[in-house]
């Protein structure tokens, strides 16, 4: 495909030098290619996966960018919300107001490998990645952000659809459910109701009582598995879905990646 | 060959069973473990298969199970209409105390470190593999961490 | 004026304004003992002490001059290079000291190179010397320490003393021996020796090998290098640098331009160029410290300041090369008046080095084998057509000349 | 000279990586050879047993870090395969799109870390600057330069984003030119072709029993490819050819091994054109993607490299009950006393240089 020459007694020196020479004049009198770092910086593109941020008015604390996190450098951890925090809070207002602490996400960067699985799971467009990139640090320790120092608020809240990344639904298996609503208290998308369940049932220590059994929104369900660990009675287990987008919010053909 | 008339002869051969086509150019079949050595000869010299692409072990608790992956580079097997290869994968079983098997590297050079990185890894013995040694981890290591009953700690930093 | 007579000049004010006088008043501090310094204070005001002065004077400004270029060498190097490489090369060293000191003073200093990237580029070979010297300096456990601090001495000392060895001009000149660039060359063949030397004593496989290339590189290259020499020494009749410059100014070529000794030497100056190029180990000659298959080669064990004069001295070695080339084919200083002579000198030298810059950054490095080959039986018999080339113009083409009155050409 | 041998590596300029070569030598005439691995083994395998599916696209890019699309790409085919997904169009021919960028980037990578082996620095320089412009390339859909994460179980990450053809074909244009540029300085020049030229020969049928696949099997002549052979993606309703070259009959050096890269390259770009031009609009990502997954599978790719093959068995979890990475360096390595014996170590460099060697994939 490319072309063969004959090798003659140019090519020793001076043919090769033709392409240096040409390279050398371009770079002495144009701009040579190199960036000088520290005092010049290239642009990320807008899609550049860069440090962490949170926008705390988003996020219903529902631990999936965690659950998701190959590394396991994301960690859900208690956090206090001021009053106008916890009034801002959209879809988590009532988990934040009910719990004592909401969970908000912390990030160990001396772990990360910034794959980016937290912003493209997170159901509601909470996480998100900036174009920061210059987290070096003199200690390990300088690596962990707690979960405010990657709060961001936005002027504008992007009103995104609820998503259920995770492909997977909770289903309930009623004959074991003891009616706790634990499941109810935790979703933190507040898809779980109590309603009539199993009539005059037999729990483990022998009394018979009329049990309530959670029913599941699944329009809005976001696949989190919060309830199956929360389960004391092991009844609730996660089993796949057909569509990513069954959220109910989410219109038909509308774009849902965000 | 066509590769249709190459499976009804693979069927003829001792040892094996359930010759199957689980893609257009990839013919899966099952394999004794003491008949290997000769088919795999056969495999090479009659049927032309040049190269070794894969020898995988995996622990199938309780049995092992070895996987051959062979494939034609310039043979003769063809499938009609179609520039596409033919493909061989070769299952066999292992009993968990004896896990040994004949060696292919003398066949496949190509598979000599492959073999080792079952031994490696898995702990297959290959009789007459020429330098049966570990490759990927230290000489000294103890057991074979692919190994589903291998014991290995799991170590989370606290933060 | 010539150097030395600029140094003696400067021996005499020296010795009578400020050495004897103070080795007088030394002389008379404790008048019943006779002092030293008296003896001193003699010897200086005899013509003998003058010019042992004045010579020491002279060598050091010569290497004053080769040190100054050294930098500039270097410089130039990685400048050229990285324009080659499509990159900008030294550009911000010493730029920590600006931020320091605006840390300390509270404001910017007044020295500001181009917006934000202040820094002086060529003060690059000054931070790297700092920091060569404060590293350490390794001597491996098992090496023969003796010839392991040989090695460095051996070759730092042969390729630094190249320095004084050749005249910049006929007027600036550190030294001036009739045998001058045999003198040269022999210095040119000691550090070989040293590298066998350090290569062998650091214990190490990869040295030895890098040390025992340089031996067959030496082979290989030294026998074509003298002889491609000799047509030139043939033409002048001598090996006195100044003779052979004042040999190429007289004939004339086109035009009326002097014709230098590449003109008739063609052959020999190809040679010579190629057989220098390996002599002064630039690539695509530098075997003995291959970088990709022996590391370092020779220098592997060597760290710290030895590290960085081996370095230093590599260039030194190119100053040189470039020099003698200078001296034997491109007319020396010879060059239209206003500039002057040394200036020509240079300017002809940096030429020849820029050209090795670009060869080194333009073509791979070649095989032992291969060198081997080219030197044996490539370059050999080439130098050996020059020689002949030469005495036919020198010997035979006169010698028929005058019995059949040929016209004269050379 | 006695024989001796030397320990080249692991750390080593010719290494290109982290690997162990003992050569025995007879003063410069290699005698024996021993490639020793495992400095850089991360059991990937076993760390894959314990993450779900999807998560192994994160481990799979960094099996070689100079091609990370590609193995991502075998990952996620072999998943498809097990699980048995479709993959809409589009995505396809936005992954094969990526996957010869990828190839580009990785072959400039080659030729970069190449040319410092012959001793030619300005070369190295010269392939990573062009390398530069198609890791900018990638940059744009995935956000990522070199681990991409972009290619995903059942299609790819997101669309391309505006603009993309536009900047892609001004680049490729810009590359083909320099690449025309570069062939007196490289191929074309004397003293390269003097180290090149007969240096680490093997024959064809040599290299398939020695378990030696892609550009390295190609430079002796054969025409396998596993983009034809074996097709996937889109390959097969592209226009393309195979590109081959060899030394002698039957046989490769170093110099048409570094040609037939050379040549993949300018494939690479006209496949790159026409895969812009069929391109139909669509989704992006498969309607359905499981996250459990039975039975077993494998599919082989064709990857800068040679044949890399990903054979999977899911037991009904989320998570590989045994997931197996065949590289194809991995056996190349492994017959490199084969194709170095009887040369100068001085060829050491340039046959293993040659050879494109990356560790990340060899030690897993």
């Amino acid at each position: 495909m490319s072309s063969d020459r004959d090798i003659g007694i140019m090519d020793i020196i001076v043919n090769p030098m033709k392409v240096t020479l040409k390279q050398f004049f371009k770079s002495t009198f144009g701009k040579p290619t190199t960036v000088m770092y520290p005092l010049e910086k290239r642009a990320p593109p807008p899609t550049y996966r860069g440090m962490n941020a949170v926008i705390w008015d988003l996020c219903i604390g529902c631990g999936i960018c965690g659950e998701v996190c190959p590394n396991k450098c994301l960690k859900m951890k208690p956090t206090e919300l001021s009053d106008e925090e916890q009034d801002r809070a959209w879809y988590g207002s009532h988990v934040a107001k009910r719990k004592s602490k909401a969970e908000r996400p912390a990030i160990n960067f001396g772990h990360c490998m910034f794959c980016g699985f937290c912003e493209d799971y997170c159901p509601t467009g909470a996480m998100t990645m900036t174009d920061f990139y210059e987290l070096a640090d003199t200690s390990r320790e300088g690596l962990i952000y707690p979960a405010r120092s990657m709060k961001v608020d936005l002027p504008e809240l992007p009103q995104l659809p609820l998503t259920n990344y995770m492909m997977e639904s909770p289903i309930l298996n009623s004959e074991t459910c003891i009616g706790c609503s634990k499941c109810v208290d935790n979703c933190p998308t507040n898809c779980i109701i109590m309603d009539e369940g199993v009539i005059n049932k037999e729990l483990k220590n022998g009394t018979v009582r009329n049990v309530e059994n959670p029913y599941f929104d699944y329009t809005i369900c976001i696949g989190c598995s919060t309830c199956v660990k929360v389960c004391p009675a092991d009844c609730l287990h996660m089993e796949p879905i057909s569509n990513s987008s069954s959220s109910g919010l989410t219109e038909e053909g509308e774009v849902t990646e965000a | 060959m066509e590769i249709t008339k190459f499976m009804k002869k693979l069927s003829s051969h001792k040892g094996v069973s359930d010759v199957a086509l689980i893609r257009d150019n990839v013919v899966k079949l099952d394999l004794g473990k003491e008949d290997s050595k000769d088919f795999f000869i056969s495999l090479k010299e009659d049927y032309g298969f040049e190269h070794c692409s894969l020898i995988s072990a995996i622990d199938n608790q309780p049995q092992f199970e070895l996987v051959y992956h062979f494939s034609v580079i310039e043979g003769s097997i063809f499938i009609k209409d179609s520039p596409k290869t033919v493909m061989i994968e070769i299952h066999i079983f292992l009993e968990r105390d004896t896990p040994t098997i004949e060696s292919v590297s003398d066949l496949w050079f190509g598979a000599n470190w492959h073999e080792r990185e079952a031994y490696d890894l898995m702990g297959i013995y290959f009789l007459g593999h020429p330098d049966l040694r570990r490759v990927l981890l230290p000489e000294g290591f103890a057991g074979h961490p692919l190994r589903k009953d291998y014991v290995y700690e799991i170590h989370e930093e606290e933060w | 004026m010539s150097l030395f007579s600029f140094c003696r000049w400067m021996a005499e004010w020296t010795a009578n304004y400020m050495l004897i006088p103070v080795f007088d008043f030394q002389k008379n501090l404790f008048p019943p003992f006779s002092h030293p310094a008296g003896t001193i204070a003699d010897w200086l005001g005899t013509d003998g002490g003058l010019d042992t002065l004045a010579w020491t004077f002279a060598v050091n400004i010569a290497f004053a001059i080769g040190m100054t270029n050294l930098i500039l060498v270097i410089h130039l190097e990685r400048k050229i290079a990285a324009r080659i490489q499509d990159r900008r090369g030294p550009m911000l060293s010493f730029r920590s000291f600006r931020e320091l000191g605006e840390d300390l003073a509270g404001e910017a200093p007044s020295w500001r190179f181009k917006d934000n990237y202040s820094g002086i580029g060529i003060l690059q070979n000054m931070a790297d010397g700092i920091k060569a010297i404060t590293k350490e300096l390794i001597v491996p456990a098992k090496a023969d320490k003796f010839l392991f601090t040989m090695g460095p001495i051996i070759f730092i000392s042969s390729s630094v003393f190249l320095l004084v060895l050749f005249p910049l001009s006929d007027r600036f000149a550190a030294s001036s021996a009739p045998a001058g660039l045999m003198v040269i060359m022999a210095a040119f063949s000691i550090a070989p020796i040293g590298v066998l030397t350090s290569g062998w004593a650091s214990n190490n496989k990869y040295s030895m090998i890098g040390g025992m290339r340089s031996a067959a590189q030496l082979m290989s290259y030294e026998i074509p290098l003298l002889l491609s020499m000799a047509g030139v020494f043939l033409l002048a009749g001598s090996f006195d640098p100044v003779t052979i410059v004042e040999q190429q100014q007289e004939g004339t070529w086109l035009f009326g331009l002097p014709m230098w000794n590449f003109i008739p030497q063609f052959l020999g100056f190809i040679v010579f160029m190629i057989c220098i190029l390996a002599e002064v180990e630039r690539v695509p000659f530098d075997l003995p410290e291959a970088e990709a298959e022996l590391v370092e080669g020779w220098t592997t064990e060597y760290s710290g300041i030895r590290y960085m004069l081996f370095l230093a001295a590599e260039y030194i070695r190119g100053f040189a090369g470039a020099a003698v080339c200078t001296i034997l084919f491109l007319g020396g200083w010879a060059g239209p008046w206003p500039i002057p002579p040394e200036i020509w000198f240079l300017s002809k030298v940096y030429l020849i080095l820029i050209f090795w810059i670009f060869i080194r950054w333009t073509v791979p490095r070649i095989r032992t084998d291969q060198i081997l080959e080219l030197g044996w039986k490539k370059l050999l018999p080439l130098s050996l057509i020059n020689i002949l080339i030469v005495i036919f113009m020198v010997e035979i083409y006169p010698y028929f000349s005058d019995i059949v009155n040929l016209p004269e050409v050379f | 000279m006695a024989e001796m041998w030397i320990s080249m590596g692991p750390q080593h300029p010719m290494t290109h990586g982290l690997w162990t070569l003992k050569v025995k030598v007879d003063g410069e005439t290699i005698v024996d050879a021993d490639p020793e691995l495992g400095y850089l083994h991360r059991s990937v395998e076993k760390m894959g047993e314990r993450r779900k599916y999807f998560m192994n696209t994160t481990l799979t890019d960094r099996l070689c870090y100079a091609s990370s699309t590609t193995w991502t790409h075998c990952y996620a085919l072999s998943v498809e395969e097990l699980m048995g997904v479709e993959v809409p169009q589009r995505a396809q021919y936005i992954r094969t799109i990526m996957l010869e960028l990828q190839r580009l980037a990785s072959h400039l990578m080659w030729a970069g870390a190449y040319m410092p082996d012959l001793g030619h620095i300005t070369g190295a320089l010269y392939f990573w600057r062009d390398r530069e412009l198609f890791l900018n390339l990638l940059e744009l859909p995935s956000g990522s330069r070199l681990l991409y994460n972009y290619i995903r179980i059942g299609g790819v990450k997101r669309d391309l984003p505006d603009g993309f053809e536009e900047k892609t074909e001004r680049i490729l244009k810009l590359f083909e030119q320099r690449l025309d540029e570069y062939a007196d300085l490289f191929e074309n020049s004397k003293i390269f072709r003097m180290r090149t030229e007969d240096v680490g020969n093997f024959t064809a049928s040599q290299a398939m029993n020695l378990g030696i696949t892609g550009p390295n099997l190609r430079g002796c002549g054969t025409k396998f490819d596993l983009r034809k052979q074996d097709s996937y993606e889109i390959y097969d309703e592209i226009d393309w050819e195979i590109q081959t070259r060899e030394a002698g009959p039957g046989y490769g050096d170093c110099f048409s091994r570094y040609m037939v890269r050379i040549d993949e390259m300018k494939e690479s770009v006209k496949i790159i054109r026409e895969c812009f031009k069929k391109m139909p609009a669509g989704p992006t990502m498969a309607s359905k993607v499981p996250i459990r997954a039975s039975g077993d599978a494998f599919r082989r790719t064709e990857d800068s490299r040679g044949e890399a093959l990903m054979y999977l068995v899911g037991d009904g979890s989320d998570r590989p009950y045994r997931w197996k990475i065949k590289s194809p360096m991995f056996t190349t390595i492994s017959a490199c006393p084969h194709y170095l014996k009887g040369y100068k170590v001085a060829d050491i460099p340039s046959i293993m240089g040659s050879i494109d060697i990356c560790i990340g994939e060899t030690d897993k």
